[in-house]
C-alpha cells in the first residue's frame, strides 16, 4: 500500500512534504528537463520583488566546510515578468507553485503580495523576512517580535492567499518571533533562512563576496535548523515548514520528527538536481519499511 | 548535431591518470551517450562527505560512445584546490555524479570564416573540442596555446586534428617548449599583420587567465575581427538556478549581470564588462 | 628573521595569539606527552564552577556535518582542586594559562573569580557567560546587554585579574553585547562559543544527546564566528579574541586579519592533538614568506 | 613492557584487505613502533575534508616492527556508517592519522588466574590481542567467539595462539558456523558447572554488544569470578580532553561519571552502572 504523503499547510492541501526552498531552485522551469516538476509538493520560486532586481555584484558565492555562503541580493526578474512569462508555464507543467516575496519597505511587500493575489494558480505566499543580503527591509523586519508583527498584519490584508512567514536564524529567541507572526495571521511560518557568515582571503586580505558577508547554507546549519525548528514547533500551532541543510530522505524526516509539517529544500539541488525527488522517494520507502500508513502517525513522533 | 538534453548521471571512473607535473585525464562511463557543443561543461563531484560541498565545472573535452549503449566523458583538469585533488585522488571503479551538458558552447557558425584557437594554462580544456570539430570540418583554423613552462602545455598527442605545419602555436613564458613569450603577445602580433579584410574574417575562440582575455578582446575589437570567450566563475548549481555566477555584460546603454553557466561560458568578447 | 608573534590583550603580554579553547583541551596538561605546553600564547583550562560537577549523562556528543554538538554540562573538577592539582603542574610546565569560569548564580561566578585572584600564576580569567548546555546562568547571562553588564561588573569587581568574557552567538547582535562587556570593564571579549543545535535519531525517534540540545562547534561555524569576530572588532576598542572551527594556520591569518588580537583552537584539538602548535607555526612560516616582522602588520588589515 | 607514550602520527596504508562480507583489515606504516597493551585503541582519521569531523576509535590489533626502525599497526573493522566506510575506500600509499596508544588495556594480573576472553561480533579485534600476550606467557586460557552468522566469525587463520584441542568456541546465532547459540549462552552455560574455586580463579576478558557485557557481567558477579569489561562509546578526543565519552561508573555509594577513553576502555565490570 502506497503510504499517504499529502499534509495541510491550514488550507492549503499538499500532495506531500517536500517542496524546494526559495532562491535555489530558480522559477522551477529549469528543473523540468530533471524531472517531472509536478511531483513536488510545491515549488517556491526565487524571491520576486515589484521591480526587476540587478543584485549584487560578484563574488556571490563562496564554498565553506558542509556549507556555502551567498550574497545574491535578490536578482529577480520582478513580479510582473513572473506573471507574464513564468506562472502560466509553471500552471501548465501542473507544478504547484509558492512565491516567495520581498520589499525594501512595507508598501512594497503590500504591492506585490496584492499583485500576486489574482492569480489563481499560485498556491501560497511567503514573505520573504530575513534576507540577509539586502541592505534595507528583509532582515529588518524578522529581527523582533514587532517587525515580523508589523510585516505580517499588513500583508495578510493585502492577500487573501495563504501566507508564510520565512524567518531569520540570526535572532536570539526565534519562537517568540514565530508567535508573533501566528498572532498576526500567518497559515505557516517557515524556517530557516541563512545565517549571516563571512569568508575572507587571507592571502589577497579580501573578502570572499562583494557584500562582506553572507548568508550561510547546506548541512553545516542543519543542527541549528533542527533545534529551532523543533522550538518553534512547541511553540505555535500554525504548521511550520522546516528548512535548512536537508540532503537526503533522513534529513527531512528529521524534521518532520520534531514537528515539521513539510520542508523545503535548498542547497541540495546544487549538488543533485534530482534531490527534491531522490528525498520525497526516499520518505515513501521509509514509511513504508516502517509500515506506517499516513506521514501524520510519523510526524511530531519525536520521544522523550 | 545538438546537445543532448542536461542531465544528472550517475557515472563511474573509467580512468584517471596523470599527465606532466599538473594535469589529469579522467574518463568516466555513463549511463548513457551525451552530445556537446565545444565549450560546453559539466558540474562534477563524487567525493564522499560533504566537504567539499559544490560540484566542480569542468569543460567537456570528449564525450563517446561506450559499449552497450553506455556513453563516455572525459575531462582535463588541473589540480589547483581541494576539489580538483580529491578528484585525482579517485580510482577506476569509484562513483563520479555528473550533471551535463551545461551551458552555452561556442558559436562555430557556418561557411567561409578563419578561426583563431587560443588557450591558456589549461584553457586548451575548452578550445580543443573545438578544434576537433573544426577539423572534422576542414575549416580553416589555427591555434595558440600558451603556458609559463613546459610542463604545463598540453602532450603533444591530445592536440586534436593534427599538426599540419603552422596550425599549432605553442609558447611558453620560460621558454622552455615552443616559442618564447606569453600566448597573449604573440596572438597580438599575428593579430599587427593582419589586412582588414583578413581581421574582419577572423573568429578568435578563447580560453584561459581573465587578463589574457581581456587583452586579446580589446586588441581584436580594434581591429574588427570576432572574438568568443569562454569565462570561469565560481558556481554553485551550473544550471542557472542559484544566481551565484553572474558577470556584468553590456547591454545597450546598461549593464546586467548574467549568468556564466546559463547565458555562458561562451560570451561574445565585446559584450563583456572587463 | 624570526617575526615577533607577541600580542597584548590590555596590560596582559601573550608571546603569540594562538590559544587553547577552553573544553577541549582539558586542563592542559593532556597534551605534554605531545609536545612543549609551554609554547602556546596561552591554554584556557576546562570551565570551572565553585563545586566539582558531574555534567550532563550520556550521550553527550554527536557528530555533525563539518561539526558536532556537545552537551557535556561543564564536568569539571571544581575550583578547589584545580588550585591544589593543577595549577602548580601548569607552572611547573612552564605554562601561561587562563582559567575559564562558570557559576549558576552571579555570586557563584564571583566566588570562583575571587577564589583564582589570589593565584599568581594565572594570566586572566575568562567567564563563561554563554555555555547553553546547562540550565542555569551560562547563557541567559550572555543573552542581553543588561546580563552581561551585570555579570561583568561584579566579576569585575571580584578580581584584579585580567579579565575576558566569553560571548554567545545565540543572539540577534553581538556587537551591542560586546560593547556592554567592554563598558562593564572587560579587558577582552572572546568570542564564539558553540551555536545551539540538535540533532536526532529518525528512526529510534529519538534525541542523540541525552540534553536534546547541545553546541555545535567545528568548521562549520567559522563563517559565523568570523562575521561576529569581524562585527565586534569593528565596535570595541578592546582586544577580541576569535574561536570557532579554526583548523589551520590559515583559519588563524583569517581571524587575526579581521581584527582579531589572539585566536582559540577549539574542536581541532581532537582530530588533531598537534592543531595548536601547527598553526602556531604555520603562521609564523606565513609571515616570514610574506616578510611581516611584526604580527601587528597584518592584524586587522583586511582590505575594503 | 609497557606501553608508548601516546602521540599523534602520521601513518601511511600498507595493506586495507575486505575479509568475508564485512571486515576490513588495514595495516598502516608508522614513523616509529608502538608498543600497545591489549585492549588499548587508536583514534584513526585520514580522509580529505572535513565531512566526517572525528577520528574513530578503533582497537589496536597489532602492532609491529617495520622496516628501518618504523613502527607498522594493524586494525581489524567493520564497516557500519560513513567513517568506516570510507576508511574501507582508502588505498596503500594513502595518508591515516592516528593518535595512540590510548586508554587503559586489559590487566592480564600475574599468576595462577584463568581466563576467559569472549568478544561478541567485531569485538574479537579487542581481545585478540590479550589471547596473543597469554599464549605468549603460556597462560591458561579459552576463548570464546560469537556472531550472528558465518561470515561475521573472523577467519580462523588470523586466532593468535594456534587452536590447541577445546581452546577456542565459536557460536553463531543461525548456527551455521561452530555451535550454535549466542555467546551470552555459551559463556553462561560454561560457567553454571564451575565450582566456587574455580570461578575465584576465573577473570573473564570481554568484548562485545553492551547487553552481552552487561547479562556476562551479571552472571559473573553471582558467581564471583572477575571480569573486565571492554566498553565503547562515542568519543571525539579519545584521549580525555572533551568529556564526551563517559559512562557512569559505581564509586562506593555514589555514582560517577568516567571517560571510556581514558579510565576505561577496560573497566572492572562490577563498578559498571549496566
Ligand atoms: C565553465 C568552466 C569550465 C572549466 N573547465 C575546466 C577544465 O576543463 N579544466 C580545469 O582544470 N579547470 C576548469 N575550470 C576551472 C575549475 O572549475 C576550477 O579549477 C575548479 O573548480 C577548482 O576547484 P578546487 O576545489 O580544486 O579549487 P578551490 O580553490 O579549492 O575551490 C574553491 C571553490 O572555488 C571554485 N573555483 C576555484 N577556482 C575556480 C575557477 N577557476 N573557476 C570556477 N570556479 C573556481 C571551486 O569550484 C570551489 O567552489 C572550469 C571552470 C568553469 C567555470
Ligand atoms: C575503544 C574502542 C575500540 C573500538 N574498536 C573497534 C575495532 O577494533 N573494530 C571495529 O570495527 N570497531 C571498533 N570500535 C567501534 C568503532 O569505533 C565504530 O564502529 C566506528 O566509530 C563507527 O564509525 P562510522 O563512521 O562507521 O559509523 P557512524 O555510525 O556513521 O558514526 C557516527 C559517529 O558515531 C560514532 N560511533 C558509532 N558507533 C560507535 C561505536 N560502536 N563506538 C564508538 N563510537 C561509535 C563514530 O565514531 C562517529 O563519531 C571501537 C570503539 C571503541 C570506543
Ligand atoms: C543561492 C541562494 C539564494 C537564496 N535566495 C533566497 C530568496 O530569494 N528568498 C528566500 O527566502 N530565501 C533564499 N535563500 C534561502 C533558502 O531558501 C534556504 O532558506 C536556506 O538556503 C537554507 O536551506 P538549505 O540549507 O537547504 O539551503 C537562498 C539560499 C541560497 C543558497
Ligand atoms: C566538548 C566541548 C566542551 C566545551 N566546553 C567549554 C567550556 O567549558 N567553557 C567554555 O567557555 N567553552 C567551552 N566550549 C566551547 C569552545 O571553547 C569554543 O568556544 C567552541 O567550541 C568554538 O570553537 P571551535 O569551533 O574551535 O571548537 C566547549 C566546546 C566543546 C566542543
Ligand atoms: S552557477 Fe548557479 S546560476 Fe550559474
Ligand atoms: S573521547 Fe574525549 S574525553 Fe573521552
Amino acid at each position: 500500500m502506497t503510504p499517504d504523503l499529502a499534509v495541510s499547510l491550514g488550507s492549503l492541501r499538499l500532495k506531500n512534504p517536500v517542496m524546494s526552498a526559495s532562491g535555489t531552485f530558480g522559477y522551477g522551469l529549469e528543473f523540468a528537463p530533471f524531472y517531472d516538476i509536478s511531483r513536488l509538493g510545491a515549488i517556491v520560486v526565487k524571491g520576486l520583488s515589484l521591480a526587476p532586481a540587478q543584485g549584487n555584484p560578484p563574488g556571490r558565492i563562496v564554498e565553506t566546510a558542509s556549507g556555502m555562503l551567498n550574497a545574491i541580493g535578490l536578482q529577480n526578474i520582478g513580479v510582473e515578468r513572473f506573471l507574464a512569462d513564468v506562472a502560466p508555464r509553471l500552471s501548465d507543467a501542473g507544478a504547484t507553485f509558492a512565491a516567495n516575496i520581498y520589499g525594501r519597505t512595507i508598501e512594497e511587500y503590500e504591492a506585490v503580495a496584492e499583485r500576486l493575489s489574482g492569480l489563481a494558480s499560485l498556491a501560497a505566499i511567503e514573505v520573504n523576512a530575513s534576507c540577509p543580503n539586502v541592505k534595507e527591509g528583509g532582515m529588518a523586519f524578522g529581527a523582533t517580535p514587532e517587525g515580523i508583527s508589523l510585516l505580517t498584519g499588513r500583508v495578510r490584508r493585502a492577500t487573501g492567499k495563504p501566507l508564510w512567514v520565512k524567518l531569520s536564524p540570526n535572532v536570539a529567541d526565534i519562537a517568540s518571533i514565530a508567535a508573533a507572526a501566528e498572532d498576526s495571521g500567518a497559515d505557516a511560518v517557515s524556517l530557516i533562512n541563512t545565517i549571516v557568515g563571512m569568508a575572507v582571503d587571507h592571502r589577497t586580505r579580501r573578502a570572499r563576496l562583494a557584500n562582506v558577508t553572507g548568508g550561510l547554507s547546506g548541512p553545516a546549519i542543519k543542527p541549528v535548523a533542527l533545534r529551532m525548528v523543533w522550538e518553534v514547533c512547541r511553540r505555535v500551532k500554525i504548521p511550520v515548514i522546516g528548512i535548512g541543510g536537508i540532503q537526503t530522505a533522513s534529513d527531512a524526516l528529521e524534521f518532520l520528527l520534531v514537528g515539521a509539517q513539510a520542508v523545503q529544500v535548498g542547497t541540495a539541488n546544487f549538488r543533485n538536481p534530482m534531490a527534491c525527488v531522490e528525498i520525497l522517494e526516499g520518505i515513501e520507502a521509509f514509511l513504508r519499511e516502517e509500515r506506517l500508513h499516513d506521514i501524520g502517525d510519523y510526524r511530531g513522533k519525536l520521544l522523550p | 548535431m545538438s546537445p543532448s538534453r542536461m542531465r544528472f548521471a550517475a557515472g563511474r571512473i573509467v580512468r584517471n591518470e596523470g599527465h606532466g607535473e599538473i594535469f589529469y585525464r579522467l574518463e568516466a562511463s555513463l549511463p548513457e551517450p551525451v552530445e556537446f557543443d565545444p565549450g560546453q561543461f559539466a558540474m562534477v563531484s563524487g567525493w564522499p562527505g560533504n566537504d567539499p560541498l559544490l560540484p566542480r565545472p569542468l569543460a567537456i573535452f570528449r564525450a563517446g560512445q561506450g559499449t552497450k549503449g553506455k556513453g563516455t566523458v572525459e575531462f582535463v583538469y588541473k589540480v589547483v584546490g581541494r576539489g580538483t585533488a580529491l578528484l585525482s585522488g579517485l580510482h577506476p571503479g569509484d562513483p563520479l555524479s555528473l550533471t551535463l551538458p551545461l551551458g552555452r558552447g561556442f558559436d562555430l557558425g557556418k561557411d567561409g570564416r578563419r578561426y583563431w584557437l587560443v588557450g591558456g594554462g589549461v584553457g586548451f580544456a575548452t578550445v580543443f573540442p573545438a578544434a576537433a570539430m573544426l577539423a572534422r570540418r576542414r575549416a580553416e583554423y589555427e591555434m595558440f596555446l600558451g603556458s609559463r613552462t613546459r610542463d604545463q602545455l598540453p602532450p603533444k598527442e591530445w592536440t586534436p586534428g593534427g599538426s599540419a605545419a603552422g596550425r599549432v602555436h605553442r609558447c611558453t613564458e620560460d621558454g622552455t617548449a615552443g616559442s618564447f613569450g606569453r600566448v597573449t603577445d604573440i596572438v597580438k602580433e599575428r593579430m599587427a599583420v593582419l589586412t582588414e579584410a583578413e581581421a574582419s574574417r577572423l573568429t578568435i575562440l578563447a580560453c584561459g587567465p581573465r587578463e589574457m582575455l581581456k587583452e586579446i578582446a580589446r586588441a581584436a575589437a580594434s581591429l574588427g575581427a570576432g572574438m568568443q570567450a569562454a569565462l570561469e566563475n565560481h558556481m554553485a548549481c551550473g544550471f542557472g538556478v542559484c544566481w551565484g555566477c553572474v558577470v556584468a555584460l553590456r547591454e545597450g546603454e546598461k549593464t546586467g549581470y548574467r549568468r556564466v553557466c546559463r547565458e555562458g561560458p561562451v560570451f561574445d568578447a565585446r559584450e563583456v564588462v572587463w
